[in-house]
C-alpha cells in the first residue's frame, strides 16, 4: 500500500506504515493460509520476472549471431513481438490454454479480468500471477520460433504468425501439457516438468517450418551446395544473451514448481544448474572431436542444449542424473548443428538447441524419473533406471510426437498463407543491404556503415563553425612536430 | 588526365562534394586515413600509463579528371577546405595514364565523370 | 547467519545450521506477524534490486543513443551520480521526503541510522528496506534528468546538480506524493501508484530545465533551423537498455505495494506489462504512420512510454485499462517526440518518454481508477469511467502542475548557478573530439579511435619482438601463394 | 506442482491447483516453521540467482578491459570454467567446504544427493539452496582468478586450474571461514560475513600466482622497462560488467544472512549499497588526484573495490560506517593499481580491486563491527571504534594471513605444474594475432578482422547473383547524380 | 612499372583475386573506400529526421605490376567486375618510377609479383 | 616530387614514424589496407564451416616529397620495415605533379613537409 494519506511524526510514523499490512491482518485474524499463499505468489513472480529476462537472452543471442547490417532488427522484432503476444495472450491465448475443462481447449478466459470468472477474492492475486507466469512461458516459445528466420524474414510477416501463434498454436501445446489436456491423458499423464516439449520443442517445430518456406539466407550454399560460413558479427553479445538465457532459466524451471511447498524449487535450480553445466561440457567435448577448435557460439550452444534438456525432468530427476541429461544435449547439439547446417539454414542453431535437446529431454524423464519425486510431483511413473519399465517412454516419444505434428501443421499453414499473401521474405537488394537499413530506415550501427564525413558534415560546414584552432591538445602532451 | 589527391578535414568534404556535383564532378571516392603533419596529438591516459596518439583523421579524396579540368576540382577543395589553422591538408596532383569504365569496357577521359546533364539532373 | 562458529557431524551440520532460524524462533515463539514482516520485506528487497538494475538500464539506453565519441562517459556518469546520490540520499534525502510530519517536508531521519528513531528492534529491518527501496526510485528520477543533457555536458556539472537533487528537489515531490505531504492535501488524495509524477515527471522536468539552459548538440540545427539526424552509434545497447528497464520495472510498480499483502502485486505487475505493450503497439503504429517506417528507438520509446504512463494508475485500474493506457502513450511519445525535436535537442526522447507520459499515466487515474482498487489502496476517488465525477482528475492535475513548477523552478535555478559558475557545457572543440576523450581523457572504443598501427607500435618495434617467421598459419589451410 | 493432472471447470480449476500447496499444508496441519523454512530458502535462491549473474559481469569486466581479438574467449572462457566448477562442486568441493566435521575440510557430501546424507525429508530443500548458494561463491571466486590472465593465456590452462580450484583451494577456505573451520579457532572466531578473505582475497591470490607464472603481455612494458597503456577495447561492456556486478552483490552479501530472520537481509543490502558507493567516490577522488582525469576504468574498479571491501563487515557494522569502508577501498584501489601496474600486467585491476580491498574489508570489522550487530550474528568481539581492543583486529589479520599463504602454495604449486605440462601461455604468434582466431578458430567481431570484400565474397560472384540493378534506393530519396 | 587502381564492388572482389592468382598475380592490395559517381544513396530516417547518404561502399584494388603485364590485370578486373548496372566502377593505370621489396631491399620489376611457380602453388 | 606509397607492417610504422621525425619528415597519411602476396592467409571455422581470409592487415604509408628527399624516405622504410619474413611489403615511388598547402593555397615543394626546425621541435 503506497502511504500517501499517513502522516506521522518523525521515522516512526514510517515504521507505523510499514507495520500496517502485518496490523491489518492481525485485525483480521492473520491466516497460515494467506502467508503461504503469498510466499507461492512471490516466488511465481520472482520466476515471471526472470523469465521475462530471458527475452533478451533471445534477442542478444540472435543479434550477435548476426551480421552487424541486420543487428538494430533484433530489438525491434523482440518488442514488438513480445508486446503483440502479451496483448493476444491475455485477450485469447489464456482461455485456450488454462480456461479449464476439455481435452483439447479451454474455453473461458477471455479478456482475462481480476474477479471476473473466479470463485473468491483471495485467489485472484494467485491467478493473476499464474496468468503472467504462464504468459512468458508463450513469450518464450515464440522468440524460439525466430531463430532460423534472421537476416532475412520480413519485418511485416512477423507480426500475423506472432498473433496466431500467441492466440492458438501455443495455449494448445500449453493446454495439452500444462493445462490438464490431451497429455494428462497418456499413460499416466506425461512429464514435462517446465516444458521441454510444450515450450521448447514447440517454438523450434515453428521454426522448422518457417525456415522451410524461407530458404537459406543468399551465399548461404556455395554453387557447390556445400554451406558457407556466415560468421555472427558479435560473440560477446553472443554470450551476454547465452548468460542471460541461462540467468532466466532459474525461474523457467524453478519458477514451475509454481509455489515454495516442501522448498522443491530448491531442488530442482540445482538441478538444473548442473544440466546446464554437462551441456556445456558435452558440446566442448563433441566441438573439440569435429571441429578441433573450441567454437565460441558451439559452447554457448551446449549450454542452451542442457538447459532445455534438463527443463523436462527438473521437477524429476536426481541430481546424479542432471550432468548426463546434460552432457548428452550438448553432444548432441553439436552432431545435429553440424548435420543440419548441410541442407538447412538455421543461424542460431535453434533447431538443434531447443527442437532435438527437447525432445531428448523429455525422453530422459522416461529413463531417470526417480519414484520418490514422481510421487511428489504425482504425474506418470518413475523411468527405465529405476525399473519404470518403458510405459513412461512410450507415454513421453507420444507427446513428441503429437506436439510436433500439430504444431507443425499448423505452423506451416500459418507461414504458407503469409507467404502468399503478404510474403515471407525481404528482396535480394534489401538483403543485400541489411534489414536494418531496408525495413527500419536506419542502421543498428550508423558510424560503421555511413562514411564519417557525411555524418560530420551533418555537423555544419566549417567555415560556419570550426573556430580558427579547431583541434587543440585535449591535455598535457607532446607535439607531433 | 590527373589524379587529384587531397588529404581534408571531415568537416570540409560535404561542402566540397556538393559544390563538384554542382559543376558536374560527381565521381570520386574517398576514404579514411591518419595524418601526420603540424598538428598535434592526443594523450589518452588508461590506468596510470600513456598513450599518444600522434595522427589525427583526415578524409582522403581521390578524383581522376580531364586535365582540362584539373584546376576547377583544386581551386573548389581549397576554397572549402581552408579555415586557416594547422591541419587543413594537402592537395597533389598525379598524372594517370588511362581509365576504363568497368561498365561499359569503354576507356578515356569521358569516363571519368557522369553525363553532361548530371549538374542539371542532381538539382532536380 | 553465517555459521562460522559451528561444528558438526558430516551434513547434518549443515543442517542443523540452516534450521537454526526457524528453530531460534521457536524458542522465541515464532510469531506469524514476523514472518508477515519479512515476507513483506523480502518482496521490497527483490523489488529494490529491480529498480537498481534500471540504472543499467537507463545507461544504455543513453549510450546506445550517443555517438561512440561519447560513449564511455554514460558510465563514469551512472557510477558516479548513484554513489553521490547514494550518500547524500542517507544523509539528507531521505529525512526530508520521509522524516514524518508536515505538509512540505520530513524533519527528520538525517543520516539514517538503524534503529535510532525508531520505536521497537522488529521494524527496524523494514525500515531499512523502505530507505534502500526508496533511494532506488530517486536515483531514478535522478538519471531520467541527464536524458537531455547527452554529448555536451561537462563532467563536473553533474556533481552538484546531483547533490542539489537527491538531498532536495525529489524528496520534496516524494514527501509530497509518497511521504503523506502535499499531495494527501488535493481532494481525498492524489493517486500516484509507483510514481508517474513524483518519479518520471520529475525527472524529465528537470531534463526540461537541463535543455534550456544547454541548448543543442552543435550540428543538430542545420542552418535552415530544421533539426538534422544525429544517429546514436549501438541500437543493439539501446536496446539491451530498454529492456533492462522493462525488467526493473516490475520491481518499480510491483514493489510499490510495499509488500505482498493480499497478493496485489501479482495484479500490478500483470498490468504493468500490458501496459508497456500498449506503448509499443501505439509508437509502432503512430510511427508508421508519420515515418513510414519501423522506426527501432521509436518502438522503444514507445515501451518506456506505456510503463511510465501506466506507472501511476498501476495500482488502481482493471486488466483491460492498461493496454488502453499504455496504446495512448504509445502514440503520444511519437508525436511529442517529432514535435519537440524541432525546437529542443532531447536525444533518448526523455521529455516525451518521462515528461508527457508522465502526465498522461498521473491523469488516467482519473479516468480509469477502478472503485475496487481505490478502495483497497484507500486513496482518492474512482475515474471518469466508473462514473466517479471530475474531482479526482482535478486532484491528479492539480498534482502534475506543481510537481511540474516547483521542479522546474528549483532544477532551473540549481543549474543556472552551476553555469554562472563552473558552466554546464564543454567547448566547441571538446563536444567535436568527444566526451570521452576531453572530459576522461580516453576513448570509450579505443580500437576505434586510434588507429592500429599506433596502438600495435605500443607493442614494441619490429626488430626487437617480431620473431622471424611472425604470422603463421593458425590452423591447416591453403596458401594464398 | 505441475498441474497436468487436474482438469476443472472454467478458470475455478486453476485456482484450485494454485490453492492446492496451501490446501495439501492444511490437510497436513500447516507449520509455521515450514513456512519459516520455504521464506529463508526462498530468499537464499533469490540470491543464489542473482550471484549467478556475476559470472556475466565478470566476463564482461574482463571483455571490456581486453583487447578486441581477445573478446570472444572471455565467453567461451567464463561457460565452460563455470561449467566444470559446477560438476567439481558438486562432485568434490561442496564436501571438503561443508562435509560437517574437522579443522582443516568436511569429510563427506561427495556427489552431493538430496535427502541421502542427511536426516530429515524437511530440510533437504534447504541443503540442496545451501548447496547452490555456496557454488555460487565458489564460482565468483573462480572468476577471479582469471583477472591477470587476459588475453595470453592458453585456454587448455585453465581447466585443470578450474578443476583443482573448485574442488580443493577454494572449499578449504570456505570451510575455514563460512564452513566452521580453522578460522572459528582464531580468538572468537573471524568476521568475514559474505567472504571478503574467502571469497575474494581467495580469488586474487590466486591471480597473482598466475601472473608471477605467466609475465606481461606482449609490449606491456616498454624498453626502458616503463608500463604502456593497452587499452581495452569497450568501455561501455566494461561498465555492463560493473552494473551487473554490483546487481549481484546485493545477492551475494544479504543473501548471505541464509534466511530472513529478523529481517536483517535489509541492513545487510543498505549497507552494501553505501560502501559501494563510497568505493566509487574514493576512487573519483584518488583518480582526479593521481591522475588529472576521471579514468572511467578506475572509477568501475572503485565500484568494485567497495563492494568487496563491504562484503566481510556487511553483518557487522552500522550505517555510518559503510560509506567510510567504501571510500577507504577506493582510494586504496586506485593507489594501488598505479602502483603494481609498474611490475605487474593485471590488466582488470584485479590484486587491487579484490586482493586489497579484500584485506582491508577483512580488517575493517576489527575497526568498525558494532556490539549490536556481534551479538546478533554471534561471531568475534565488537571493534576498535567501539573499545573492543585490538584481539579482534589480530584475528582478521591472522585470517588474512593464513588465506593468502595457503591459496597462494596451493594455486602456485598448481599453476607451476600445468606450466611444466601443457604450458600455461600461447605463443607469440598466437598472442599477437590474438586467442579468438589462434585458440577458438574464429574472431569474436569477425566484421572487424576479416575484410568485407572477403566476407561478401561468401555471398557468391557477381555475375551469378546480383541483378541487373543492384542496389537501389531503399527509400524515397534524392539521387546523388 | 604501372600501378593499376579499381574501385569495384564488393562481390567482384573474390573471382578478380583468385583469377589473378592463377594468372601468377597474387599481390595486391585493398582497402575500403565510399565512392560518388552515378549510383543513388540511401537515406537514413532517424527519429524524425533524415540524413542522406550519398556514397556508397566499394573496394579499392592497387596492384603493381610490369608494364607489359599491365592489360592482363585491367581486363580480369573488367571481366568479373561487370554487372551492366550503374555502380561497377572505374579502372584508373598510374605510372610507377620504382618498386622495392622491404624483405630483401631489391627493387625493380621482379619484385612486384610473386615467383613464376606462384599459380601452381597456390593451386595445390 | 614523388610520392612514396609504402605496404608495411603494423609494428613497423612506429619506428619508421619517429626517424622520420627526426630527419624531418613530419608529414605523411597513413590507412589501413589488406594485402596479398606471398603470406599465408588464416582459416575461420564457424558452426562446421570455413571462411579463409586470403589478405592479410597492413598499413600503407603515403608520402610526398621533394624529389632529392625521396632517398631519404625510402631507406629509412626500408631499414625499420625489414624482418626478413615474408610478408614485409614493398615500396613504391609515383610521380607527383604538384602540390598545395590548403591552409594557405601556396604550392610547390616548400609545401610538402613541416618547417625546416620541425624535428628539433618535436624533439623538444
Ligand atoms: N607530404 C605529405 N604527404 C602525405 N600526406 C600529407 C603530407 N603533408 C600533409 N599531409 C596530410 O595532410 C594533413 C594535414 O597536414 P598539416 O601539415 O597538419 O597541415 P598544414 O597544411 O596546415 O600544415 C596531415 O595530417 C596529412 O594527412
Ligand atoms: N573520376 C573518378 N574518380 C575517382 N573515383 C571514381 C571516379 N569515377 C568513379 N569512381 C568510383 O567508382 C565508383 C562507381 O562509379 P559510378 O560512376 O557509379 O559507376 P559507373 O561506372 O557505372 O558510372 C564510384 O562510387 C567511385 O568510387
Ligand atoms: N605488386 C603489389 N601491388 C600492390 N601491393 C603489393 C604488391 N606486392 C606486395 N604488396 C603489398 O605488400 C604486402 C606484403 O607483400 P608480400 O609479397 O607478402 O611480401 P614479401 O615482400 O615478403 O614477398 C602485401 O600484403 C600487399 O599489401
Amino acid at each position: 500500500m503506497r502511504p500517501t494519506t499517513v502522516v506521522g511524526g518523525a521515522l516512526t510514523a514510517i515504521l507505523a506504515l510499514l507495520a500496517l499490512p502485518a496490523a491489518a491482518l492481525a485485525q483480521d485474524a492473520p491466516m497460515l493460509e494467506s502467508v503461504v499463499s503469498e510466499l507461492n505468489v512471490t516466488w511465481v513472480l520472482v520466476a515471471t520476472v526472470l523469465v521475462f529476462f530471458m527475452q533478451a537472452g533471445f534477442a542478444f543471442l540472435e543479434i550477435g549471431f548476426s551480421r552487424g547490417k541486420n543487428a538494430g532488427m533484433g530489438i525491434a522484432k523482440i518488442l514488438v513481438n513480445f508486446s503483440i503476444a502479451s496483448i493476444v495472450w491475455w485477450a485469447v491465448g489464456f482461455g485456450i490454454a488454462f480456461g479449464g475443462d476439455g481435452v483439447i481447449a479451454g474455453s473461458s478466459g477471455w479478456l482475462f479480468q481480476f474477479g471476473r470468472d473466479v470463485a473468491g477474492e483471495g485467489a485472484s492475486g494467485e491467478t493473476a500471477s499464474f496468468f503472467i507466469f504462464q504468459f512468458m512461458f508463450a513469450a518464450v516459445s515464440l522468440a524460439i520460433v525466430w531463430g532460423t528466420t534472421l537476416e532475412r524474414m520480413k519485418f511485416a510477416a512477423y507480426i500475423p504468425f506472432a498473433i496466431v501463434f500467441s492466440a492458438v498454436i501455443y495455449p494448445l501445446i500449453a493446454h495439452w501439457g500444462f493445462g490438464g489436456g490431451l497429455f494428462a491423458e497418456f499413460g499416466d499423464g506425461v512429464q514435462d516438468f517446465a516444458g521441454s516439449t510444450v515450450v521448447h520443442l514447440t517454438g523450434a517445430t515453428g521454426a522448422l517450418a518457417a525456415v522451410l518456406l524461407l530458404g537459406p539466407r543468399k551465399g548461404k550454399f556455395g554453387s557447390d551446395g556445400k554451406p558457407r560460413a556466415i560468421p555472427g558479427h558479435n560473440m560477446p553479445l553472443f554470450g551476454l544473451g547465452v548468460l542471460i538465457l541461462w540467468l532466466g532459466w532459474f525461474g523457467f524451471n524453478g519458477g514451475s514448481t509454481l509455489g515454495t511447498a516442501g522448498n522443491s524449487f530448491a531442488e530442482v535450480i540445482a538441478v538444473t544448474n548442473l544440466g546446464a553445466a554437462g551441456g556445456v561440457i558435452g558440446a566442448m567435448i563433441m566441438g573439440a572431436m569435429k571441429q578441433k577448435t573450441l567454437d565460441i557460439g558451439m559452447v554457448g550452444n551446449g549450454a542452451i542444449a542442457g538447459l532445455v534438456a534438463i527443463t523436462a525432468p527438473s521437477g524429476y530427476v536426481e541430481f546424479w542424473a542432471a550432468p548426463i541429461i546434460g552432457l548428452v544435449a550438448g553432444l548432441l547439439v553439436v552432431v545435429c548443428v553440424l548435420a543440419f547446417e548441410k541442407k538447412l539454414d538455421d543461424p542460431v542453431g535453434a533447431l538443434s538447441a531447443h527442437g532435438v535437446a527437447g525432445i531428448w529431454g523429455t525422453l530422459s524423464c522416461g529413463l531417470f524419473a526417480s519414484p520418490r519425486l514422481v510421487e511428489s510431483v504425482g504425474v506418470g511413473k518413475a523411468g527405465l533406471v529405476y525399473g519404470g519399465g518403458l510405459g513412461q517412454l512410450a507415454a513421453q516419444a507420444a507427446a513428441v510426437v503429437v506436439a510436433f505434428t500439430v504444431v507443425f501443421t499448423l505452423s506451416y499453414t500459418t507461414l504458407w498463407i503469409i507467404k502468399a499473401t503478404i510474403g515471407l521474405r525481404v528482396s535480394d537488394e534489401e538483403e543485400d543491404a541489411g534489414l536494418d537499413i531496408s525495413e527500419h530506415g536506419m542502421y543498428g550501427y550508423p558510424e560503421q556503415f555511413i562514411p564519417s564525413a557525411e555524418l560530420v558534415g551533418y555537423g555544419g560546414g566549417p567555415t560556419a563553425t570550426i573556430p580558427p584552432a579547431p583541434v587543440t591538445a585535449m591535455s598535457s602532451q607532446e607535439m607531433s612536430v | 588526365m590527373k589524379m587529384v589527391i587531397a588529404y581534408v578535414r571531415h568537416e570540409a568534404f560535404e561542402p566540397i562534394r556538393t559544390e563538384l556535383l554542382t559543376l558536374g564532378f560527381p565521381s570520386l571516392s574517398i576514404s579514411e586515413v591518419k595524418g601526420s603533419g603540424r598538428q598535434k596529438g592526443i594523450t589518452e591516459r588508461y590506468r596510470g600509463a600513456e598513450l599518444t596518439n600522434y595522427l589525427r583523421p583526415k578524409v582522403k579524396i581521390e578524383c581522376v579528371v580531364a586535365s582540362k579540368d584539373l584546376m576547377t576540382i583544386v581551386d573548389t577543395i581549397l576554397k572549402h577546405g581552408r579555415t586557416g589553422a594547422v591541419g587543413d591538408g594537402k592537395v597533389f596532383v598525379m598524372p594517370v595514364e588511362e581509365a576504363y569504365r568497368i561498365r561499359t569496357g569503354e576507356s578515356g577521359e569521358e569516363t571519368l565523370q557522369a553525363h553532361p546533364d548530371a549538374a542539371s539532373a542532381a538539382a532536380g
